[in-house]
């Protein structure tokens, strides 16, 4: 909350609203730290940056990601399996010095048991402020049950990112916008995380029914390659989220880092060849329409 | 670490209904919550204010097809034994065989009525899943059931039944292919399909309402109970045992005694074979959550679990499969925490010699998980007072194999020698 | 050959108490015949006429340790199917599983009021064993089951189960190690041990007063069902359909019927894989005794049997384990030889997919056994009127294995496709 | 039935009376016909009459043969392997001219089916009685159901049988005397046919209960040794019955016909020991005493 208790629509002068309005459209990227471990993730962030990056998420392995598809999975089981904790994780942050803001994604359980005491979130965000993090991701965390993590979030200056997800309608989706700090995190379909081969209707609707909002809008869950990035902007996103596309580079390629690399300025072109065309040829934008 | 050490009204100060005191609530995906509004708006409606005769129409299917109300026996042996007034709950005569049927036929029912197309449910050892596909075939509903690819390959009996009832089994490989990965894959099937899929939580676990909406179901076990024992034994018992994994047959017997307060509510757990979490290999060799968990989130709730000092959720075990869970119901922590239910436990040979004595001595072969309340009632009796009631939550015949391998290995006291000579 | 032809007269002329027209009465050895009339004397004394109280305790058991009474339940999906309205009575949700405890517990506990002190019984599939073995667990009786050792070493379960509840069970190597031999080697103990031993027969053959005691006790399924069906349906019914093995669960449902006129009484034996005696092989390929049987002595009473021309009994073959059996209650025979019962089969396949067509219709897994007057129902609907009672004598848990192996072998057009595929 | 209608006690003049009256102490041998085959049945049912079997039991094969032990189990299991039918063993009887009278002892479903007609025991009273046997033992056919079996043998000359049991007393008992026709078969003990080491307390309760009945008495069930013959017709008894040790025999001697001669010879030196014994000795017998 700002200090006249007004709402922080997209807290203004955040370092994440920042990135995306000065990026404008923006690249975010998602990869798990620890996998394979956190040395390696050290030189994939770096090569995000590199690539184009202008956000990038950085997630906190845990046990039961219930909200990921098989990709960002498996990712965590290797991170699991490798041994990243909590501390070697904030860690890799505070050794990272990256261009674009970092954010932690991670589980709501994994803010609670941070420190000490058990079930609560203070030690967690105050860690996270320190190691230079900028924001914050929860999948599993909804509005109604945000307000402690907000709380604390506001207290050490960090942003709380909420997803809008094609089921978010209404006056929940009234009440989210107005909480949303950084960006609002725009879930391109119902399901799990995971690439897929297209740009899913839901996402046009969602991003029709979202244009009324001034807050920016990245979109997420199953962005694979640069045309999408291309479709999404056009049809009204600030930027981009692309995760289980790079973990796939990860898990297979003979060379990551130049690969990951390649991948962002893929992605980030994308994105930009978006934005022209919606400039060109504004009329293009589908009308919002509810489904 | 208990919670009462801790202050958890800043982390919890939203709508006290989503809540037990400091556990419950809704944490899951955003695409979910207005699925749980949904059915928070359903259970409303239909469970509670009984509306187009909802609780009417599955009292009657639990009584026609179910086979309720069960009856509460009195046990003339364990008595005997005991010397004391011992009362046994026969929800092993419930269709399938155990309680979970009252929860499953609720939850497919109120998904008719709202008229949800399609079924899914996550299963560990399978009796939540027969239970949910013989819900699903009598009703006339589509239904998938997600089962780790282990409890899959070792439960091979109950993965028929489920296809026998028209049911689809979807094996879940992540992890160790139980229980835990086959709830995050109902999770993520309902995170996809939310708009017509309707998901059977089998416990009293996950967001609200659920640990309520399973409750209410269960809710007949203790109504009946009470009801019973004072017409058979003129008084209300002086304590009630239930095994608790998730904990619903647990708070379906508890929850008509609850304000009964001279009524003492023990929950049993299973103590597995050792109370000890293994840190490095993220194991706890029991699931005694209640007894040695500590607070966080799973699974959609607030609650005590069994959890590395990371926040990594470990892996739980007990020789009963039902009982493998590293959480609990929300509201059996706040009972617990509030002092109103005792959390005890007992480990895997008081369980298999539970088993052993009540189908030597009363003809009943119990389900291992209720095994473990007759394990707590032979280890604690003389504590639970002159007239006791012993919830048997389902009959044993799917624990056979387990009890057989797991007798042959150990010297234990109740068990008979079950060979038979061979030709 | 039917008796009708024959002048039965001057064979039977005693005692009209111990036969039903031409059949039933007492061929047994002659050690045997106090035994009998001992039994006779406690039949009229307990059971007729509640001497001690004793029937109010049976009554009393049965509800509490049994779980009756059982659900008449209206088959929502199969009345659809078949338009009429069928009911199911449930007594697959009976303790143990099956009707066969309402016997085992009234046999028992009569062997108590008797001052036996020791309960034996033959077995086939070892439903009437475990039943037994239950029951005599319950009441505190040693118990020791005869089972052929074919059956023992595939019923393995079974024996388990028996062992559990604190029974001996005695393999039988004779023969072809099935039921036939496991009575022959019961009746050889009880000749031996008569004095102090109680035999409990598993259905309603054997001789006088065996076939009338087992059918009182099993009597109580149709008068729960015939006063449920009035209160449900508001009338009594046009057909009431059973299967028939030894008849107990068909007795059992028929009996309170009997002098209902306008309700038709289905007896549905199993078919097998054909109707015709192999008499070189001494094989009948099915257990149609009362379709096809000729009048004969088996176990202690003249009854329709399955025997070669020369007199000699032949191995009867059925895919349910519970109906393979080469004779039939003698009052059955006498029912079907006045018209009032009529006969009736379905074959293996007819069965199991009735047994399918129940689990996915209607979300109940029945017996084999029970499977066959689903069979039937299937086939001959349209004969049984607007208002059909079906028993459903067992749940079908033990039957999986034999109906996934037979499944397997066959096209059939109510199986669904079990496999779950292998990681 | 005789033609004044009183009960036929130990039918004067029977076959099977006079061959117990006449070499009292009596020798009675059971084997099964058709183990291993009727042909070597002839032999032995030969072989026991030259050796002094006074009466011989001729078993007729029925698959479900509740009385019998495993010794007798086993032999009628191989004749029925053999092929052992109805006409097959009246044929063999046919054959047959011993000295000793013959009865058959079979189940009364084998009497039942006999013939064209299902459950009529006449067609085959008449054939035994054509095929020269001299009467009927049926284990499970107990006086009460013996009404039909009893008027066909009166009406074809043959002796019918009856099986007296410890368990038999009082009214019963009365009865069954008063119906006995050729002998009473006295059950030694409870329980099924076979050898056994030692003569049972009960065969001596047994023959003082059925002193005062003067009714022909033989023993049976457990029989095996020239000294149980001895002693049980010391007893009391008017004949010996002995089965299963015969079918010992039949089924492991390299030489049966021999050892069965040698057999009943033993068999019937020791009943006539005992009968010896009785004559000098009569104070012995025991009192009779109800158990
Ligand atoms: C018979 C039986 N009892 C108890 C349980 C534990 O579940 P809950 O604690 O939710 O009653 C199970 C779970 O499968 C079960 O099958
Ligand atoms: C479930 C069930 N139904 C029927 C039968 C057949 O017996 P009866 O004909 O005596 O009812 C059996 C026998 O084991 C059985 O288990």
């Amino acid at each position: 909350m700002s200090d006249d208790g007004q709402p922080t629509t997209a807290a203004a002068g955040s370092d994440i609203e920042a990135a995306i309005r000065e990026n404008h459209p923006a690249l975010i990227t998602y990869i798990t730290a620890g996998d394979p471990s956190l040395e390696e993730t050290k030189a994939y962030v770096e090569a995000l940056d590199r690539g184009g990056a202008d956000l990038i998420e950085l997630g906190l392995p845990f046990s039961e990601p219930v909200a990921e598809g098989a990709t960002i999975q498996a990712a965590i089981n290797r991170a699991l399996e490798a041994g990243t904790t909590q501390e070697g994780f904030f860690e890799l942050v505070d050794e990272l010095e990256t261009e674009a803001p970092l954010l932690v994604m991670t589980y709501y359980n994994m803010i609670l048991q941070y420190g000490e005491a058990t079930a609560d979130v203070g030690p967690f965000v105050e860690r996270a402020a320190d190691a230079g993090l900028s924001g914050i991701i929860v999948p599993d965390l909804p509005a109604e049950e945000a307000d402690p993590l907000r709380t604390a979030c506001d207290d050490h200056g960090l942003d709380l990112v909420f997803i809008v997800a094609p089921t978010t309608e209404g006056e929940r989706l009234d009440r989210i916008m107005s909480q949303v700090s950084g960006f609002a995190y725009v879930q391109a379909r119902l399901g799990t995380t995971g690439a897929r081969g297209d740009v899913s209707s839901a996402t046009h609707e969602s991003l029709a029914r979202l244009a009324e909002y001034d807050v920016p809008k990245a979109v997420g869950f199953g962005v694979s390659e640069g045309d999408h990035a291309a479709e999404i902007v056009e049809a009204g996103a600030d930027g981009v989220i692309v995760g289980s596309a790079l973990i796939d580079i990860i898990a297979s390629s003979d060379d990551p880092v130049a690969d990951l690399e390649a991948k962002a300025a893929e992605l980030k072109r994308g994105a930009v060849r978006g934005g022209e065309s919606l400039t060109n040829d504004v009329e293009d934008a589908p009308e919002p329409e509810q489904p | 670490m208990s919670t009462s050490d801790h202050d958890h009204d800043s982390i919890r100060e939203r709508d006290s209904e989503a809540t037990f005191g400091d556990y419950g609530g809704q944490y899951v995906p955003e695409a979910l919550m207005p699925a749980l509004q949904e059915l928070e708006d359903a259970y409303e409606r239909y469970v509670l204010n009984n509306e187009d005769g909802f609780m009417d129409e599955f009292r009657e299917r639990m009584r026609d097809f179910g086979g309720r109300p069960t009856p509460l026996q009195r046990a003339d042996r364990l008595s005997e034994r005991y010397d004391r007034e011992i009362y046994l709950k026969r929800e092993d005569l419930v269709h399938g065989g155990a309680h979970k049927l009252n929860n499953a036929l609720g939850q497919v029912l109120l998904a008719k009525y709202m008229g949800k197309e399609r079924i899914i449910a996550e299963t560990g050892a399978g009796q939540h899943g027969t239970a949910t596909a013989m819900a699903a075939a009598h009703l006339d509903m589509p239904c998938e059931i997600y089962m780790g690819r282990t409890d899959v390959n070792r439960q091979r009996p109950n993965v028929y039944r489920m296809r026998m009832n028209g049911a689809e089994v979807n094996p879940v490989d992540a992890g160790s292919g139980t229980l835990k990965e086959a709830i995050n894959e109902t999770m993520r099937d309902w995170a996809t399909t939310v708009e017509r899929t309707h998901y059977v939580i089998g416990s009293v676990v996950g967001p609200h309402p659920f640990p309520k909406l399973v409750r209410d179901f269960q809710a007949v076990i203790g109504q009946e109970a009470r009801q019973q024992i004072q017409q058979q034994a003129g008084r209300l018992p002086d304590s009630v045992v239930a095994c608790a994994g998730g904990g619903s047959n647990t708070m379906g017997t508890f929850h008509e005694f609850v304000p009964d307060d001279d009524v003492s509510l023990y929950a049993v757990e299973a103590g597995g074979s050792s109370l000890q979490i293994d840190e490095d290999e993220g194991v706890a060799p029991n699931s005694a959550t209640l007894s040695t968990g500590t607070d966080g989130v799973l699974h959609g709730a607030m609650t005590k679990l069994l959890q590395s000092e990371d926040g990594q959720i470990v892996e739980s075990h007990s020789v009963s499969a039902g009982l493998d869970y590293a959480g609990v119901g929300p509201e059996l922590s706040h009972l617990v925490e509030t002092g109103r239910v005792t959390p005890v436990n007992v480990g895997d040979e008081a369980a298999l010699n539970g088993f052993h004595r009540l189908s030597n001595l009363e003809g009943i072969i119990p389900a291992l998980e209720s095994s473990h309340a007759l394990g707590y009632l032979e280890e604690q009796h003389e504590e639970l007072g002159d007239l006791v009631v012993v919830n048997v939550s389902g009959r044993g015949d799917k624990d056979l194999e387990t009890v057989l391998e797991e007798t042959e290995t150990r010297d234990l006291e109740a068990a008979p020698d079950v060979e038979v000579f061979d030709s």
